[in-house]
């Protein structure tokens, strides 16, 4: 059992009028006297004011109150919470990347650059595109630069009728946000009971209308689309074009290519299958890779070499891009860190990344099957993740697949996903990674378990989980209605 | 195998639990003729001694020029603490906190996150953070055109002063959406917008007025009049400001009557290294009245069922994951981490600590201009009062000059010219606390020979 | 209330015969081949075989389950548990600095260089003494440097019979233990019933034999010794040296310095009033400043200025000194984190550590005593610590120092010191520091005042404290009688 | 003020509670003639930012040159992990685990270090760490002088092939007591000890042996058939072992018959950097049956009130806060934060790990040595197996040689030409794991240049 600490205060009832973290203060200089009066800040921001200690001492106690994958199993599904290497870390923290700034000459960038373009390459070999852009800051904002692509193709090729993308049902609720931020429709199309694509729905879905399909593989059923070469078949015929959500790349590096497979663009969560930390929500890096007929509308910038030297290629370079998505480059450092990932992992570990995820995969679901609990697709193969359906126990036992959640943080687990996909009823979307040892698979296992056991003879310890947390459970009803968004001062 | 745990002991065992023969069965619903045997193009494996040291000599490579470049990413002193934190792996390898319970630490540091947001700001409610500042000045015009409730319009006025790789993402992003960026001129003594030049957009239908304070050239706009301006004519007020500078100026919340409608960007400057462009953060703060069209995660305070308070994510029915195709935006990924590096670090500077590396970065400034000026063939090109970057026009071409200074040492400030061609050599500079006056002498020095030189 | 969290496996308890941190395995090479069998292992050390994911989670893991001052008031006496600056460290750590041979030439160590010489120098102002040896890796070797210099300097002097150090019988037990070492008696003398030095036993102690004496100052009972004057010219008077233990320098900094009251030699605990982190248990460092009559004597090496460059002076230098106390040149990286330090104080800063010191040990001692807790020395001023001894209460209410010192931890606090110094009964030496604030001293009160009230009212809530750590309390007879000191596998 | 946590209302607050109107009247029991009034010779504070400038500049000043010294600290490849864990503030910023419940933490990791410790020397208990390598040795002649049964001697032999600084270390520190340490010459061809060269003081009383394996040149002694001598002449033997080298070497308590009796080290390989000669630490491991005569902390596991194990400080007795004069030695204060790194950096390498850094440095100093003595007037000096350090010998001085390779990035070894005048121009080289071939080909272009040059 892992209990976490206890609360800590908000920071603001820490706070005295006068104290402050002292050796972090510059001099003080008259520089606002420059500023007109007019333009001058009334009263000053309410910020904290606390000493250095106090400081230090609140945000330790706060990040003790987090489960993560430094302290915790962290099977989240859709997430892939595997291992951040701390050298990824350190090495893109090295002082002279830090202090580079972004439009600093290239002559002063070509150790930077050099990262990049040999990032773009590896992402390249792995995904069978023929180029990659490194600027999308998250999967979300990947998905975008992939849509708005097809649709600057569309335009390219004078067909402006194209603005409908399908979407399967079972994805990821990115895709048709994405797909509505691009100025498309969406068209959902469901999942057979297997979890494949339900062709003849894909079917009645195209037309000429038909911008193109975002697919998601292996889906986020947890499962491989059998039928993705009918997809494409499909959706090309119609004309339309093929997006791959490569989320879930982790479960097929090194296995097959999205290139291969005839897709037209994909994106890459590197803060999942590149092991980037994902740092309390974030950042990410969703870069995107293209096919041939693709590239030239590539958000930028990209990284070129030329006569052994590094640019940046831009406006200039790829007149017809889709043009920029973030200030600069997108989240370098995020880049940075799957590069130096990558390369440790090198050739051969890549592969080993999809063979391992998938045997702790389908160790887990075998062994929760065992166990009595029931996968949503029990004639599939796992993928690197699976689903159970706790829609039996909900019957017999009320008990509901959050009571399950909560209950397994007693047991020292962080949760998997709950209630995605939407699709599957009470439904838990477990993800190991590769990078978790046998025993902790055994540990999660003991503990599902126990919860069965408890779910029988003790519901009630179940719905009121979890108990061994700093807190019980939240009343999110409350905190949506209540709106309570921000500290203020007592009256 | 790197970060493989297994034994082979394990591996039998547990294909033995699933009844396979070799984990290369369990890929055995992909289509076999698809299956790639290697990947020939990555390659080998570096040891972590290995690739420590490749990243050490690349790093070394591009060495640490002392740098005077601003223009929307800022070299400030971020204390030691911040990072050391930051980089817990509590923080570091923990995800969106889903699970409420077992993530108090992320969820409290975000409402503290909003607090401070808000208040810097004047607003009422700050989302968890967007990606950086110019996509969130993407997302921010998108949701006032949402959120407008007396106009349709989808055009949206932008100031020429405005960062114009701002208005490149907006346009690159909004621009699916049908949403058009109308340009407004600036006045070329002060480089700043006037009240007058807009008199020709006035009864036009705009859904808002976008207002960079201070604007891209460093200079401080009139955000009163501006503000005022806009609420006449029924535009929302998107504000664009440097979170920094809100030390001293006035918060967008009381710009002029009823202050801005929106606030965003860049919150890179809030103890967020340069690294080369990111990751950086965006911030959004609104009014309480147009939280549910505001996109991104929102953190509330509520209770557990015992009573005690406690945080939780809230409104997320405005989230993709709930709300797919009618979603406030697509983001999910957002920049959490550099949210924790920005709250420990506002922790720590205090509206003192902010205001004094405010009026010392002011202060710097004006302290480089002055020197710069003094040089031959040197001048200011605006006489408006400014926050932390200046506009120097040179005599001569100023890409041969940069290249010069960079090659002995010095980063001196982007060229601006092709950007604004009627400024001429135009040289945006920018000096923050960082700098000494040693530094701003080397530079002065520098230019003076390179001048003199050429 | 705080909660650590959960007890963790032993890390061989994780092993796995074949697991590996495979990231850190450089390339097998055959370079064994050149051992001659004879001198060959015979088979590997047992050590963990864990992954990296799982020696990280260990770890981190681990952590969790201590206190420290980054999450908890720690109010250890003669501790000086003050906020450690992270500047410091990551300072200490530049990549330069740890990368720098001890060996290397002085031409490639000019900058480390300049760093120890300012930081001699400026122990030297702030103890008034002439020179400084930065050598000695923790208070009790800088004892040691400091009675080997006394004996070296009485051997000098032709006077071998001097080999008896006079210790107050308060003394922490390094002073006896070191005199032991340094191959002298120890000639213990009481204190009077307000905490000052036997004046009178002490006249009675010295003689012919009288190396020197050993005093420490403020004294460990938390009050300055009041008749040092009187105590340094009876010493002197026989013909003895002065040594003072400043350990307790925090107390003083800025407002009395032993060169100035006429000591002979003086050791510095830098990690105490120079903030260099405690590491549990360690580094640190006992750097002895010296008057002129011992400066040859110094122990080596230390660093010289010599045209404006730095260079180490050594057995050529100082021909006399009483030699070498380490490897290479004591715990260097440790010195540099209390030059940081002392940098970021600055003379004004200095000051205020021994005023916030003094006047967060005066505030908390007047609040115990009105909470009803009994100051062991009710006459006097605290200095920057105080004992309270809990010798009526042991005898009302059968309850321990110890019973509170566990119940302290209950309430997120770090106990007291206890049962030092050993004179005073039931006994805890209370040290705040100064960088704790007002609030925190006031959560300590609460705590203690809570305490009081349960040792009336329930003493076995006390005696079976603590209650909310991973584990009650522990059994060190057991630990002494039933030796288990290494981790076996299971037969 | 720096650290200070106090407000003006605080400060006023607290002196009215204890009845002082200032905070100088806290300190008037000092006599008032004692008191100064200012630290006039400190300079003024620096704020972090200033600091962090200064010491940067110093670090970059004394830069990154190739490094090919060994002589008791060695460059090995330091795991990310470890510093990363060991800088966290619940480690680094707690002190010694008086308050075992609060501090399992610490106690565990320190158990596990015994362990690890024991496991590597082929010994049954560890202590906790002493200061230094050449400091433990010190204390395990005293430990020596007091746990011989059989022996009242005071007089140790100690071998000329040990690291000559250990030897004035333990002079300057056990000859206090009047201990007095023997030495025993070498054999000029193979740079080791000979049995027969120590025929002169058999018979004689001495109350240990001191081997050190490898040997300060770096060749390996035949420690099997010392020990078997040392123990048939009632000498304990004191081994001082580089840890690194144990992962292939013959553990101590193998050695011979029945083993060496103490064994002690510098502990700096395990996962600490070179950082100008420390903090490192030294460790101590020993037979169950000298335990009480070890100094130093010991951890051991117990039960606590509800029979659940856990660990606490042990052995106190043994201590100077409990045992005062009759301590085992005066140590408090250790090089704990050196042990966590170590533990967690012997954790991340396994024995499999050591074992190939071992190898990796034996394998990159002969090829060191190869190509250095393929240069004309170099030779290597002794003929004996080596582990990573060998002796070279010039045909010119070697101060200015090194120098000039200094000069040029490269350093070179470190000249022992004064300590040991038998070996004429003699440099003591090494190269861990961390050179490559092309470090090596560019020492070996370099000298050949310098020598050619001169
Ligand atoms: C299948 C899938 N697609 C897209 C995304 C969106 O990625 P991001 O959160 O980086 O925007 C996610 C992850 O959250 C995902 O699981
Ligand atoms: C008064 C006193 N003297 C000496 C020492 C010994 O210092 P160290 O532990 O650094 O050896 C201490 C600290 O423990 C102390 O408090």
């Amino acid at each position: 059992m892992n209990e976490l600490k206890a609360r800590e205060p908000v920071i603001f009832d820490l706070s005295q009028p006068g104290r402050n973290a002292a050796a972090q203060m510059v001099a003080s200089v008259p520089g606002d006297a420059q500023i007109p009066q007019s333009l001058r800040r009334g009263s000053p921001p309410l910020l904290p004011q606390v000493s250095e200690l106090q400081a230090v001492r609140h945000f330790t106690r706060l990040s003790q109150l987090n489960f993560s994958i430094d302290t915790h199993f962290y099977p989240l599904g859709s997430c892939t919470m595997k291992y951040n290497p701390k050298a990824c870390n350190s090495l893109a923290m090295l002082p002279e990347f830090l202090g580079r700034h972004p439009l600093g000459p290239e002559t002063h960038g070509q150790g930077f650059l050099a990262c990049m373009y040999e990032l773009q390459d590896m992402l390249k070999e792995v995904t069978g595109m023929q180029a990659v852009s490194l600027t999308p800051m998250a999967g979300a904002q990947g998905e975008f630069a992939g849509v708005a692509m097809i649709r600057a193709y569309h335009r390219a090729q004078g067909d402006l009728a194209r603005n409908e993308i399908i979407v399967p049902e079972a994805a990821h609720g990115t895709n048709p946000a994405t797909a509505t931020m691009c100025g498309c429709k969406v068209r959902e199309v469901p999942c057979d009971a297997n979890g494949d694509v339900d062709i003849d729905a894909l079917k009645a879905a195209v037309g000429p209308q038909t911008a193109g399909i975002m697919l998601t593989n292996p889906s986020t059923l947890g499962v491989f689309e059998r039928k993705i070469l009918q997809v494409r078949q499909i959706v090309q015929d119609a004309g339309g074009l093929l997006y791959y959500d490569g989320a879930n790349l982790n479960a097929i590096l090194g296995k097959v290519r999205p290139g291969d497979m005839g897709f037209d663009v994909i994106h890459m969560n590197l803060h999942k299958t590149f092991s980037t930390p994902h740092g309390g929500g974030g950042p990410g890096s969703g870069a995107v890779g293209v096919s041939k007929r693709l590239a030239p509308f590539m958000p930028i910038p990209v990284v070129y070499k030329e006569g052994g030297r590094y640019r940046w290629a831009a406006e200039a370079d790829l007149p017809q891009s889709i043009g920029r998505l973030s200030g600069f480059m997108g989240n370098a450092g995020v880049n940075l860190r799957a590069y130096v990932y990558m390369r440790m992992l090198g050739r051969e570990g890549m592969v080993r990344v999809a063979e391992f995820a998938a045997l702790n995969a389908n160790y887990l679901l075998a062994r929760l099957r065992d166990a009595g609990y029931d996968p949503a697709y029990p004639e599939r193969r796992a993928s690197h993740e699976f689903i159970i359906t706790l829609k039996r126990q909900n019957r017999e036992y009320q008990i509901t697949a959050m009571d399950v959640a909560k209950r397994l943080l007693d047991h020292g687990f962080h949760a998997p996903t709950t209630y995605f996909p939407l699709l599957v009823p009470e439904c838990l979307l477990i993800e190991p990674t590769e990078t978790e040892a046998k025993e902790d698979l055994d540990g999660f296992v003991e503990a599902m378990i126990d919860i069965l056991r408890e779910a029988e003879h003790d519901p009630e310890k179940l719905r009121t989980a979890p108990h061994t947390m700093p807190l019980r459970r939240l009343d999110d009803v409350r905190a949506a209605r209540q709106l309570d968004l921000t500290w203020k001062p007592a009256a | 195998m790197a970060y493989i745990p297994h034994t082979d002991a394990d591996i039998r065992a547990m294909l033995d639990v699933i009844g396979a023969r070799s984990t290369e069965e369990l890929f055995d619903e992909i289509p076999a003729h698809l299956k790639i045997k290697a990947l020939e193009g990555v390659p080998a494996a570096l040891s972590e001694m290995q690739i420590t040291r490749l990243m050490n000599e690349r790093a070394c490579a591009d060495g640490r020029a002392l740098n005077f470049i601003g223009a929307g990413a800022y070299e400030h002193y971020i204390p030691a603490p911040v990072w050391a934190i930051a980089t817990r792996g509590e923080f570091y390898s923990a995800y969106t906190p889903y699970q409420a319970e077992a993530s108090q630490g992320t969820l409290q540091l975000i409402y503290e996150f909003q607090t401070m947001m808000a208040a810097l700001t004047g607003m009422e409610v700050s989302n968890a953070s967007m990606y950086d500042g110019a996509s969130a000045l993407a997302e921010a015009s998108l949701m006032a055109v949402r959120a407008h409730r007396n106009s349709q319009s989808k055009r949206i006025l932008v100031p020429r002063t405005l960062n114009p790789t701002y208005l490149k993402v907006a346009r690159a992003i909004a621009g699916n959406q049908n949403i058009v960026f109308v340009e407004a001129d600036f006045d070329r003594a002060t480089g700043c917008m006037m009240p007058q030049s807009l008199q020709t957009h006035e009864g036009q239908d705009f859904a808002a007025l976008v207002l960079q304070q201070p604007n891209f050239f460093g200079n401080l706009e009139d955000v009163r009049a501006l503000t005022d301006w806009a609420h006449r004519q029924n535009m929302l007020v998107i504000a664009v400001v440097n979170p920094t500078s809100l030390a001293l100026l006035e918060a967008p919340g009381r710009w002029g009557e009823s202050g801005a409608d929106i606030v965003c960007g860049e919150g890179q400057p809030l103890g967020v290294p340069l690294s080369s462009g990111g990751p950086y953060f965006g911030f959004m703060t609104t009014r309480m009245q147009l939280v549910r069209q505001m996109p991104g995660r929102v953190v509330g305070r509520t209770l557990d069922a015992e009573g005690r308070p406690g945080f939780t994510l809230t409104l997320q029915a405005r989230e993709q994951h709930i709300r797919r195709t009618k979603a406030t935006s697509n983001i999910c990924t957002n920049q959490g981490l550099l949210v924790t590096a920005a709250t420990i670090y506002m922790t720590l500077m205090g509206a003192e600590g902010l205001a004094r590396v405010a009026a010392a970065s002011l202060q710097r400034t004006q302290d480089l201009v002055t020197a710069l000026t003094r040089i031959k063939g040197v001048r200011a090109a605006f006489n408006s009062p400014r926050f932390h970057e200046a506009v120097l026009q040179l005599d001569r071409p100023v890409a041969p000059v940069l290249a010069e200074l960079a090659q002995r040492g010095v980063i001196g400030g982007l060229d601006i010219s092709a950007q604004f061609p009627e400024l001429g050599h135009a040289l945006l500079v920018c000096a923050t606390e960082t700098k000494s006056q040693d530094d701003i002498d080397a530079y002065a020095n520098l230019l003076r020979d390179v001048r003199g030189a050429a």
